[in-house]
Parts: C-alpha cells; structure tokens; sequence
C-alpha cells in the first residue's frame, strides 16, 4: 500500500497538558464511576428511609459536630488545593512541593474528624439498616479521601526525588488537585443526606 | 516487510497460545485434584449411618466421650458443613429451644453463648444433652428429632458458644436481632463470669 | 420460517389440553391475559413475516446496473421512515391494549373471600379466616373456593421469595418476605386447577406445586364447615394403632393435628390431609402407598426438603400411613 | 535528553524498512515468559481476552448440555437438585459476567485501536491489568464450582435466598466476590475504550466519521460506567450482609428485600445492551463490507445507538412486574420498554436498507448476519410481549422468557459475535477460516439453534417454569423437552465444528492478505496481524470511508518519535492533533497488582480485616506500577 505524507507531527508537544492529556480523562472517566457510585448510596439512604415508619430507625440524628467541623475543613482545603493546580499548571517545582505538603496535611486532618464522626451517628452497622447506610456511606468517602490521601503522599515524595521537575508529574499534581476537588464536591450531598435529612 | 510480520506473528501469537494451554492445563489439573478433595453437600444420610450416629459413647458421668468411628468417616459434617450448621439454627426455632435458652443468652434454661459448658464443649456431650435430657429441667428429644438432626442441632449449639469465631458459621437471620451473630464468636464477646442458671448435675 | 408459525399455531392449539397453561383460561383475570396475549402474538407474528418477507427481497432481488441513486436513496429514506412510523403506531396499540388490560385484572376493593397464602420452603400454607359462626381454619398445598366469585388472595412469605401461579386462574404474582402483595382469583366453572411456584426458591422449588378446587357454592360451603372441624378418632384398629405411633414418634413435634396432642407448626396441618387430593406439594395423589412411600423415604423423592427420614418399623410405618389416608 | 529529541530520532528520517525495524524494537513484546506476563500490547492482551473469553463459553455451553440431559426426562435422576441449582447458576453467571460482556470488549481492545488509527489502547496497563483480575475471578467461580462450592442462588442472586440465613457457607459470597472481579475488569476497559476513542482517534477523523463499530463501543462503555456502580453497590451489600451483619436487605430491621432488585435489574438490564450494542456495531461492520456499500442511515444508526443506550436506564422495572410494586411505576416502565423497540427497529430497517441497496455476497459472516436478523426480530418481538404487564404475569420466569432471551442474546449478540470471528479472524491470526466449515457450523447453529429454542415458548405458555431441576411426569411438557434436548446436540455440534475450525485455521489456515474482504475500515489498512506498532506511519482521515476512498494510496501523517514508544493525542471532536505522547512500555506490576487484589478480594470472603491487610501490598503493587522508571517514556 503506498502512502503519502499529508501532516506533519514533528512540532507538536511530547506530552498533553490539561484535556489534551490522556490521563486527564481517565481521571474525569473514573470520577464518573466513582460519582454513581456515590449517587447510588444517597439512592439507596433516600430508598430505606421512604420504606421507614420513622427514621432514623431506633437512633437520634447524628451530632453535627465533627461532621460540621469536616465539612468546612474539607471546603477551606479546596483554596489551597486550586493554588496548587495553578503553581502545577505554571510547573513551578518549589511551590509545588510546599503545596503537596500542606494538602497531604489536609488529606490526614479529616481523617482524624472522621474517626469522631462514626460515632456520632450513634448507631452501629449491625444495629438496623439505618445503621447499615451511614456506616458504608461514611466508609465509601472514607476510602475516597484515604486514596487521594496515599495518591498526595506518593506525588510528594515524588516531586522531591529526581523525577519531579518534569511535565509529566506537574500533570499527575494537577490530576490529583481535580481529584481532591472531586472528593470534597461528593460529600456535600452526603454531608446533607447523613446529617439534615434526619432532622427534617 | 513481509517476513518481518511472520516474524513478529510468530514471537506474539507463541506466547499467547503457551498462555493459553498453560492456564487451561493449570484450570483442568487443579479442577481435577479440588473435586477429588471435594465435599458434596449431603441431603440424605443413609439409615444405616444415621442409626450408627445413635451408637456414640459417653463416659459415664454424662461429660464427653467418643463418637461413632463413621462421624469421622463422614468427616465430621455436623462440625465443619455450613449447611448442617444452617439447618441446625433452624431446628434451634423450630424444636422451641428458645423457649429456655432464649437467643442464646438463656433464660429459664443455661446459656449457650457465654462460653461456659456444664457438661464440656465437646459435641458428644451435647448431642447426649440434646438426646437424653440433663437433670435440673433439660428435656429429652430423642422422642422429637430423629438422630441426624440431634446432631446438627448440636454443631450449631456448640458455633455460637465457641471460644473462636469460626469460618463455618451462620451468620445472621433475617430477623430481628437480640445479639451478635454466630461468626462473630459470641462466647467472646459475652464471656460472663461465671455459670448462670442451675447447678450441673450430680457429680459422680 | 413457515414451519416455525405452523409450530406456533399447532402449539397455541394444543395448549387448551394442558392442565396448567396460560393458554387454557378458565377465570376472568386469565381470559382477558390470554386474549391479549393471543392479540400480542398475532401482531408480532404479522411484522416478523413482513420484516423477513423485506430481507428475503432485499438479499435476492435483481439487480440492476446504473439505476439512479439519488433517487433511489431518497425513496428508501421514506421507506425507512414509513417502517419507523409503523413501528411506534404498533408498539402504541400495543402498550393501549396492554394498559387496557391491566385494569381490568386490578384487584378490587372488595372481595366475597380472602384468604391467606403463606409460602415456605417449599410448600403453601393456607388460612381461612372465620366468618360468622364458621371457625378459621388452616391448610395446605390445596385451596378451595367458590366458582363465579371474587377470591382476593393475601400473599405472604416466611421464608424466601415464592411466586403464586395458577395460569388458567390468573397472572404470577411474588410472595415477598416482609411484604404482603393481592392476586386476583376467580373460576368461571369447577375443577381442579393446578399451578407452581414460579420464583426459584432453593432445593425444591421444582415440588412446590398447589392445586386451586373451584366448586359449586353449595360444595365449597359445606367443605369449609367439615374443615374448621377436629380430626375424626379412627375406628379402624391399623389406623388407631398409627394414631398412637403418630403422636409418640416425632411426627407429632412438627405437624399439628386438631384434636390431638400433635401440635407442632413448622410442617403442614394434617388435621384433613386424607380429604386433600396431593400430598407433599403436589408431588403425589393421596394414596396410603404414596403417603407411605413418602413417610418412609422423604429425601429419595425430594431431597432436601425439610421432613426428616424417621425410622419406623414396616407395621408403624402402614399404620400411620392408614392413620393419614384416614384423616378426611 | 533534548539531543535525543531530534530529528534522528523522528519517523521522517528513515526509509519503510528502516522505520519497520526501528518501530519493532521499540514496540515488540520482548519472547519468553516474561514478556508473556508483561506485554501491554492490546492486541496480544485483546487476542488472551477473546481466547479466554471463548474457553469460558465452551465450560458454559457443556453446563448447558448437562441441564439438558437432565431436563429431557421427568423427574430424571442424573443431577440432585443442589447440583442442578449450582449449575444453572453456573449457566447464568458464567455466561453473563465470564463470557458476554468481556468477550464484547475484549473485541474492543484488540479493534478499537486499530479503528482509529492509534498504536495502543490508552492506559494500556491498566487493560493488562484488567485481563489478570477477569482471569482472577472467572478462575475463582470455575474452581469454586468444582470444589461442590459454586453458587447456587441463580444469576440474579436474590435475597433473602442468596442471603446469610439461607444460603449457607460460601456460595454465595464467591458470586458476590467474582462479581466484583469482573467489574473492575469491565470498568477499566470501559475507561480505555473511552479515553481511546475521545483521544486517540487518527487526525481527521472527527465524531462523524468514526466507524460504526467505534460509535457502538463507546456507548457500550458508557453503559458499563453507569450501570456497573449499581452492581458493585448490591455485591457489596450484600457481602456485608453476609459477612458482618449490616442489615440492607432484612426487612425485621428496616432493610428491603427488593432493594437488591432494584439495584440489580439497574444494572441488570442495562447489562443486556451493553452485550447487544457491540453486535449492533459487528453487524455495520459487517453488512457494509459485504453489501459493497456504507451502512444505510449513519446519522440515523449513531442517532439509534446512542437512544438505545440512554433508554437502557428506564426499563429495570419491567424484570419485577410480579413483585408488587405501585400500578402506575408498572405502567410507566411497560411504556419505557416498549419504546426502546423504536430505535431497535430502526437499526433493522436501516440495515435491511443496506441490504436492499447494496450486492450482498453471501459470506460466511453475512451468513451469520442474516441469522442473526432472523432470530433477534423473534427476541425483540418477545421482548415486546414481555414489556406489556399482563402478558408478563404469566411468562415472568418461565420457559418462555428464557426462550426470549436467548434469542436476544445468542440471536442478538453470539450471532454477530460468530459472525465478527469469521470476519476479524484473519486480521487476529494473519490467516483465514474456512468458508466450507464456516457455512456448516453457520447452517448447524442455526438451525440448532432455533430447533432448541423456539419451543421453550410454548413450553412456557404451556406453565413450564425456569430453574426446575425436574418435572413431574402428569406435567405435558415430556415429548417437548426431549426434543429441545436432542436439538440442543445440533446446536453443540455446531459449536464445536466453530471451535474446531478456529483452532485448524489458527494453525494451518491459508495466509490472509491485509485486507481480504475490500472492507474499507482503517483496521485493514495494516498487515494482517497488525505489527507491534499497529502502524508505521499514522493515517489521516478524510472520510467514513478511508479505505475505499483511497485504496492505494492512504494518506498518512509523519513526525512521531521512534526511540520510545509514541502516539497521538487529537482532540474529542474533530481529531486534530494536540500532543505526540508516550505510550506505557511493557511492566510486570499490573500482574502484581492485580495478584494482591486478587488476594484480598478472596480473603475478604473470609474475614472483612482481609481488606485491611491486604491493601497494603495492593497499594505497594500500585506504588511500583506508576512510579518513574526514568525511561524515554517518561520523557516530557
């Protein structure tokens, strides 16, 4: 088959930044998953409740403390973490690294609220199946900030050996910052779903 | 260019086909050795092996003993055979026994849960609890069950008062729940200090 | 293809000679299915032979060099849009006729019956409620109801999830743990109408299967007063002799027997099982040699069921067997 | 690392052979074990995928002949209910979860990025990945079931049957956890297929000239991200049911038995298009080659597609039309199923269009394309019988559904999917299957086929019900059983003329040239098998047509790297190019990573403190795979 040269590729960048990144949609692909999946548990909470004579079954409403407290946190840590995006995308090294460490500090701090937030539901798994949706509710975004918290603590280290100062990773820490901001955005509707709609 | 692609042909599609007959060699020969070892769940006992789980025998002060050298050849199912267990917690509902041991926790009769056995842990014990009766109010229920379900009510008693939670367990009904389940080991987690309800039997 | 209709056409025919067959109606609610399904098959077979009429012209069909194709585009563009357009006229009648018929299989607000329907592993529990002086009473695997009347049935479950299905009665409907659904029940003459589970509920949903008695107003009358009575005393010394060996063997610790010391619940009420035409769900007529052969062996013939093999001497096992075949 | 970067390393500086050579260092699979557990080429890795998927589907065809066996008498005694039960669950999930749907996308990995003229499927560890952890869990279901411990709650799983008070031991939980093994298969290919098909695409070949076959997968994939969470969901729960007593579906306390059926039939059904859209693309592909023209109604069948797959999320309900719920959701969901028969319709009349328009020659694969319109009018016409619900309350769940849906799925999807094996055979294996063989084992599944189902219609109207191990001999259904069983033997004759043809042409077929049948997809405008690299140099797109637009002299693009393995990045719609970027080299870790899943999902079927332990070595296993090798690849 003979073939003939129309377009030349020779001036286009080695690697994607942004949407021209493969990664980028891969990443948008599995928030996708991971969003219906988060959609799904709210489904299921709103299901067991309209079934319910009274609800929460056999508990008060959660105390709204820790999960309050969270909350906000989680939404003070989306300033830093669009700061970082931007130093990412301006693939400044110095800034990058400092920022990669306070997000990893704000990755771990929920988690210590978490662990306040399990009881405050006052309600345990095997209880009742009120009991049963707040605690894998609770676990599934656990799990989410968990891997975005190893996923932070990866790329740091990273960008502190000698594979950092590359566009390459620049991406990854801007792939991670839409990631985070994934995280915080889902547990605005759990945060309402697990701690107001009891008390409606 | 041609012979170039035979080559690379050659280099990929090896590889893949040695993949291919080697899982599916592996599959056969492990499938092959696993349903030797297999365990089929067992729906009808033949009389004779159950009138031979008739035949254990008890030491004489009623605590422990030996089973029937066929329990072993069937492999202990009333042990270690979920579905024996399984069938066990439903004739504990349906033979009443909740009317004295409660859930478990007892009531009128001993608990079963809180890792104390008046008469030993050991399965002959119970099935000769279960079959003859025991002093103090224990009826016997040779005259209600027949002896296969004797046993499997009692590999069911003796899960959910083990020490250790073990892998053949019910779990849960679909109930309402009164207490943890049997795979989460209730004999520990409600350990209680010392014996509840009446006094074992005489002594020899 | 012209087989495969004929097939059908021969399958719709003989349908009317099976004894559980949606095309063998013989109550309201199932009539008006049966009419639509005839309707609904009708229509489908019509567009199938269209549709494979167009492919058989399409793939054989002369063909001609230098036609215009333009115009010939154009043309199958209409076609292709025409087929669209009949397409959603006839799945609009269709989903018409349908909803049409849903409505006249809902279950009304009142019924002249109801009665209780309660599916275990793996046979149907029955209870009539009182009316009147009458007592309630239970029973098993057999229902009985007047013909030309409106029976509302009450679904329950104990267990796992069973599905009601008498075809030549009415449509399925699930018996739900935890929930309580309504069928609709109605025979336009008398007989006997057998149906099965329909919802897979372990080991033995193959025999799981329970008959629907329609009878004359008069018969089922006088077939509820003789059920909510106790069972008779036998006068036959074989069948005394079973009655005693009954209520010291285990037996009597799973199956009630009004009247008796037998008052066990987790097997079925054999208060009247002489009078009732199976025994076990449907698995056999209700013959001494049937109850026998399964009293003595209850796991050969349907294993894993929930009757334990009790051992019996043969003289215990035929007196129970005639106790049993006597308990009318 | 810039001097590495110039123009001695680009694709324009050397001659055809010169660049084949330097290409085929960069991009071959090194021989020898470990290349065989390292490769991320999607075609070695889709070629595993098909052939398992395969193997998967013979194990499920021989359960089927065992029911059969047993059915053809009443109340026959070669299997016990606890087998039978088990091995029509076996049936079921194996055919669905083991062979359907991986089979459809395995086909996708090996063609998609042929279609669109890239040279590797995006994230292309994660697709070796994806191939281990379905090895993983079909390997899990077929040993469990050997060991007398495969589940036996049917395909669906219903609680409370399937649930911690009746389904004892571990049956159940090895469903549960190899539903979870083939999720995270078909979700990380569904990613791939998406990000490939966004990305990658050829320069030029902007959304309406992407191959039909290319638009169907894609809306596959969107299907598989959508629906599967709701089977991860229901697995979950109820593994936690099971495991650690939560309470989703016990009623006694607030839980809701057919809440598991809503989450699975979410799924469910979707499920069935997500096998269907594919063969919808197979049957373009196909009848456009073999018609001599393009597919009558592009717009109109991407229009179809993409209808099919957003009215996919509306039917679920109609799998519970005798559980109970409300009249009026039941009237809606009957209104929602009947409506999906309008774009189902239209993708018939647009190919019987084709048809008509075009010069069939009547090949193999058309052959089976002509079946397969036969047969799925049948299933799509019982399926709108099944969707009114009257008509549904007396065939839910008897033969005559399951009549129904194996015409909708071996007419709507096997049919094609043959008829795909005959047509991408060549490019597969470089050498082509037998036409004589081929119109046997066309003519013996056909008619096998249609003989073993049809009367399981009338079989069910007649109030056969499914998943009875046995009947009764007053039942009148003896002389039809026995007849569905001798036919049954027709069909498997059939299938193993297919396996013994695949295997014969495998090894000794006669050499494919790279475009046998004049087809005109980009697919074959390379070497048949493709070489490592897919292409030497990048088509360039300036129609639906490449092929035939321009069939000796295809127009291409040039300035690519070839010391590191490197594709193109253009944009989602109209493909032009954005980025040359690197394509992940060959790695060791996905099989790692997915061996630690592996362990911890089976060991969660155990102990929940499984997942604890054991995704430290997952995560281990995740941390060797993404981290920097410092390899042109990682260059930037």
């Amino acid at each position: 088959m003979k073939e003939g040269t129309t377009l030349d590729l020779t001036d286009l960048p080695p690697h994607g930044l942004g949407t021209a990144s493969v990664s980028w949609w891969g990443t948008l692909a599995f928030m996708l998953i991971e969003g219906t999946g988060f959609a799904l548990s709210i489904v299921v909470y709103l299901y067991l409740m309209s079934l319910a004579q009274r609800w929460p079954l056999d508990a008060p409403p959660p105390d709204l403390l820790a999960g309050t407290t969270l909350t906000a946190l989680l939404v003070a840590s989306l300033v830093p973490n669009i700061v970082l995006a931007r130093w990412a995308r301006n693939q400044d090294l110095l800034k990058v690294r400092i920022g990669l460490i306070v997000m990893s500090l704000l990755g771990m701090a929920p988690l210590i609220l978490r662990a306040f937030e399990f009881p405050a539901m006052h309600i345990k798994w095997d209880q009742n199946a009120y009991g049963s949706i707040v605690w894998v509710m609770l676990g599934l975004h656990t799990t989410h900030i968990l891997t975005d918290l190893v996923e932070t603590l990866v790329l740091t280290c990273l960008m502190f050996s000698r594979h950092g100062d590359n566009a390459r990773r620049f991406g990854d820490v801007s792939d991670n910052t839409m990631y985070w901001n994934f995280v915080v955005a889902t547990w605005l509707p759990m945060y309402a779903c697990l701690y107001w709609v009891p008390r409606l | 260019m041609g012979a170039e692609n035979r080559l690379t042909e050659r280099t990929v599609a090896n590889p893949t086909s040695a993949l291919a007959a080697g899982a599916l060699l592996l599959l056969v020969g492990v499938g092959g050795l696993l349903g030797w070892l297999r365990q089929p769940r067992e729906l009808r006992l033949d009389p004779p092996a159950a009138a031979d789980l008739d035949r254990f025998r008890p030491m004489p002060n009623g605590i422990s003993g030996t089973p029937p050298q066929s329990y072993f050849a069937l492999g202990k199912p009333y042990e270690t055979d979920a579905y024996n267990l399984s069938q066990g917690k439903r004739l504990y509902a349906w033979f009443g026994c909740a009317a004295c041991h409660g859930d478990g926790r007892g009531g009128a009769g001993p608990s079963l849960v809180d890792g104390w056995w008046l008469y030993g842990p050991e399965m002959v014990s119970i099935v000769a609890s279960i079959r003859d009766g025991r002093p103090h109010g224990m009826p016997a229920f040779h005259g209600r069950m027949t002896i296969e379900q004797i046993w499997q009510l009692a590999g069911y008693v003796q899960t959910i008062g083990s020490y250790t939670p073990k892998i053949a367990a019910p779990s849960r009904n679909d109930d309402k729940h009164t207490r943890p389940a049997e795979n989460r080991g209730p004999a520990i987690i409600l350990f209680d200090e010392g014996p509840v309800g009446p006094e074992p039997g005489p002594s020899p | 293809m012209r087989a495969v209709s004929a097939l059908l056409i021969a399958a719709l025919a003989s349908g009317c000679s099976g004894n559980q067959s949606a095309l063998d109606p013989h109550g309201a609610p199932a009539m008006h299915v049966e009419h639509l399904i005839i309707g609904i098959i009708a229509i489908c077979t019509v567009v199938w032979v269209l549709v494979m009429a167009t492919l058989g012209v399409a793939l054989l069909r002369g063909r001609r060099a230098g036609a215009d194709n333009a115009k010939h585009e154009a043309r199958l563009t209409m076609t292709v849009v025409a087929a669209v357009a009949a397409t959603v006229a006839i799945i609009a009648g269709v989903t018409i006729a349908s909803f049409y018929t849903t409505r006249n299989i809902g279950v009304p607000e009142s019924a002249a019956l109801t009665i209780t329907v309660r599916g275990q592993q793996w046979w149907w529990q029955v209870f009539y409620a009182g009316a009147g002086a009458a007592p309630g009473f239970q029973t098993a695997n057999e229902i009985h109801i007047p013909i030309r009347t409106d029976v509302h049935l009450r679904l329950e479950s104990l267990d796992v999830i069973h599905s009601f299905w008498v075809p030549s009665l009415a449509g399925k409907q699930d018996l739900v743990p935890g929930r309580s659904n309504s069928v609709l029940l109605r025979a336009e003459k008398s007989g006997v109408y057998r149906g099965q589970c329909a919802e897979f509920c372990g080991l033995q949903h193959s025999h799981m299967a329970i008959m629907v008695v329609a009878e004359a107003p008069a018969d089922y009358d006088r077939w509820a007063a003789s059920q909510g009575g106790d069972a008779m005393t036998p006068a036959d010394p074989d069948a005394a002799a079973g009655r005693a060996a009954f209520l010291a063997k285990p037996c009597a610790a799973c199956h009630t027997v009004r009247g008796t010391p037998a008052n066990g619940t987790t097997g079925p009420d054999l208060t009247h099982i002489g009078g009732r035409r199976t025994i076990a769900a449907g698995l056999m007529e209700t013959t001494r040699g049937s109850l026998a052969a399964w009293i003595a062996d209850p796991q050969t013939l349907k294993p894993g069921n929930n009757m334990p093999m009790v051992p019996l001497t043969s003289a215990e096992l035929q007196n129970i067997s005639a106790y049993m075949e006597s308990l009318k | 690392m810039t001097g590495r970067d110039g123009s001695d390393s680009r694709d324009t500086a050397f001659n055809d052979a010169e660049l084949d050579r330097r290409l085929a260092s960069v991009w071959s699979t090194p021989p020898g074990l470990w290349g065989i557990l390292s490769t991320v080429d999607h075609k070695i890795i889709g070629r595993r995928y098909i052939t398992t998927a395969f193997v998967f589907l013979a194990l499920g065809g021989f359960l089927s002949l065992l029911m059969r066996l047993q059915l053809a008498q009443p109340e026959a005694r070669f299997i016990g209910p606890d087998r039978y039960n088990q091995i029509f669950t076996m049936h079921g999930t194996n055919m669905m979860f083991l062979f359907a749907v991986p089979v459809m996308q395995a086909m996708a990995v090996y063609l998609v990025p042929l279609m669109v003229g890239t040279r590797n499927i995006a994230f292309p560890r994660l697709n070796a990945f994806s191939y281990w952890i379905y090895l993983a869990g079909g390997l899990l279901l077929w040993l469990a079931f050997v060991l007398d411990a495969g589940p036996d709650i049917g395909w669906f799983a219903y609680v409370p049957l399937s649930g911690p008070q009746y389904a004892a031991g571990k049956r159940a939980d090895i469903w549960a956890q190899m539903i979870t093994f083939t999720e995270v298969s078909a979700l990380a290919v569904a990613v791939e297929i998406v990000v490939t098909v966004f990305k990658q695409r050829a320069p030029g070949m902007s959304l309406d000239r992407i191959p039909l076959f290319v638009w169907s997968m894609l809306v596959t994939s969107f299907l598989v991200i959508l629906a599967m969470p709701a089977i991860v969901i229901a697995s979950t729960s109820l593994i936690l049911d099971r495991l650690v007593e939560t309470h989703f579906f016990n009623p006694a306390e607030g839980g809701d038995v057919l809440l598991w059926q809503h989450l699975f039939w979410f799924f469910g059904h979707p499920e069935v298009y997500i096998i269907f859209l594919p063969a919808v693309g197979m049957v373009s592909s196909i009848v456009a080659t073999f018609t001599r023209r393009p597919v009558f109604g592009y717009l109109a069948m991407v229009m179809a597609i993409i209808a099919t797959g957003v009215l996919a999320f509306g039917l679920w309900v109609h799998h519970m039309f005798v559980a109970g719920l409300p009249r009026l959701g039941q009237s809606f969901f009957t209104a929602s199923s009947m409506a999906i028969a309008v774009p189902a319709g239209l993708q018939i009349f647009c190919w019987l269009a084709t048809m008509w328009a075009g010069r069939p020659i009547f090949k193999t694969p058309f052959l089976f394309v002509i079946g397969f319109v036969v047969t799925f009018v049948i299933g799509g016409l019982t399926g709108v019988m099944v969707a009114s619900v009257p008509f549904d309350t007396q065939v839910h769940d008897t033969y005559f559904v399951v009549a129904h849906f194996h015409y909708v799925l071996i007419g709507g999807a096997v049919f094609p999917l043959l008829g795909a094996a005959y047509y991408w055979f060549p490019k597969l294996t470089g050498r082509m299957m037998s036409e004589t063989l081929g119109r046997w084992v066309f003519g013996l599944i056909f008619a096998g086929f249609n003989l073993t189902f049809f009367p399981m219609h009338i079989l069910g109207l007649r109030g056969m019900p499914r998943r009875i191990y046995t009947y009764q001999p007053e039942m009148p259904w003896s002389a039809l059983n026995m007849f569905i069983s001798l036919s049954a033997i027709i069909l498997a004759l059939g299938f193993l003329l297919f396996f013994v043809d695949a295997i014969r042409s495998a090894r000794s077929g006669a050499a494919a040239p790279s475009n046998p049948w004049g087809a005109s997809t980009l697919e074959w405008a390379t070497s048949s098998p493709p070489p490592p690299y897919n292409f030497a140099r990048l088509p360039v797109v300036g129609s639906l047509e490449p092929l035939s637009d321009h069939s000796d002299d295809l127009p291409v693009a040039a300035g690519l790297r070839v010391d590191r393995r490197e594709l193109l990045v253009s944009s989602v719609v109209e493909a032009i190019p954005e980025a040359r970027e690197s394509s992940s080299g060959d790695s060791i870790w996905p099989l790692w990573a997915a061996l630690a899943t592996s362990a911890t999902l089976i060991w969660s079927i155990f102990t929940p403190w499984a997942v604890v332990w054991g995704s430290i070595p997952v995560a281990i296993a995740l941390i060797g795979w993404f981290w920097p090798k410092g390899v042109p690849e990682d260059e930037s």
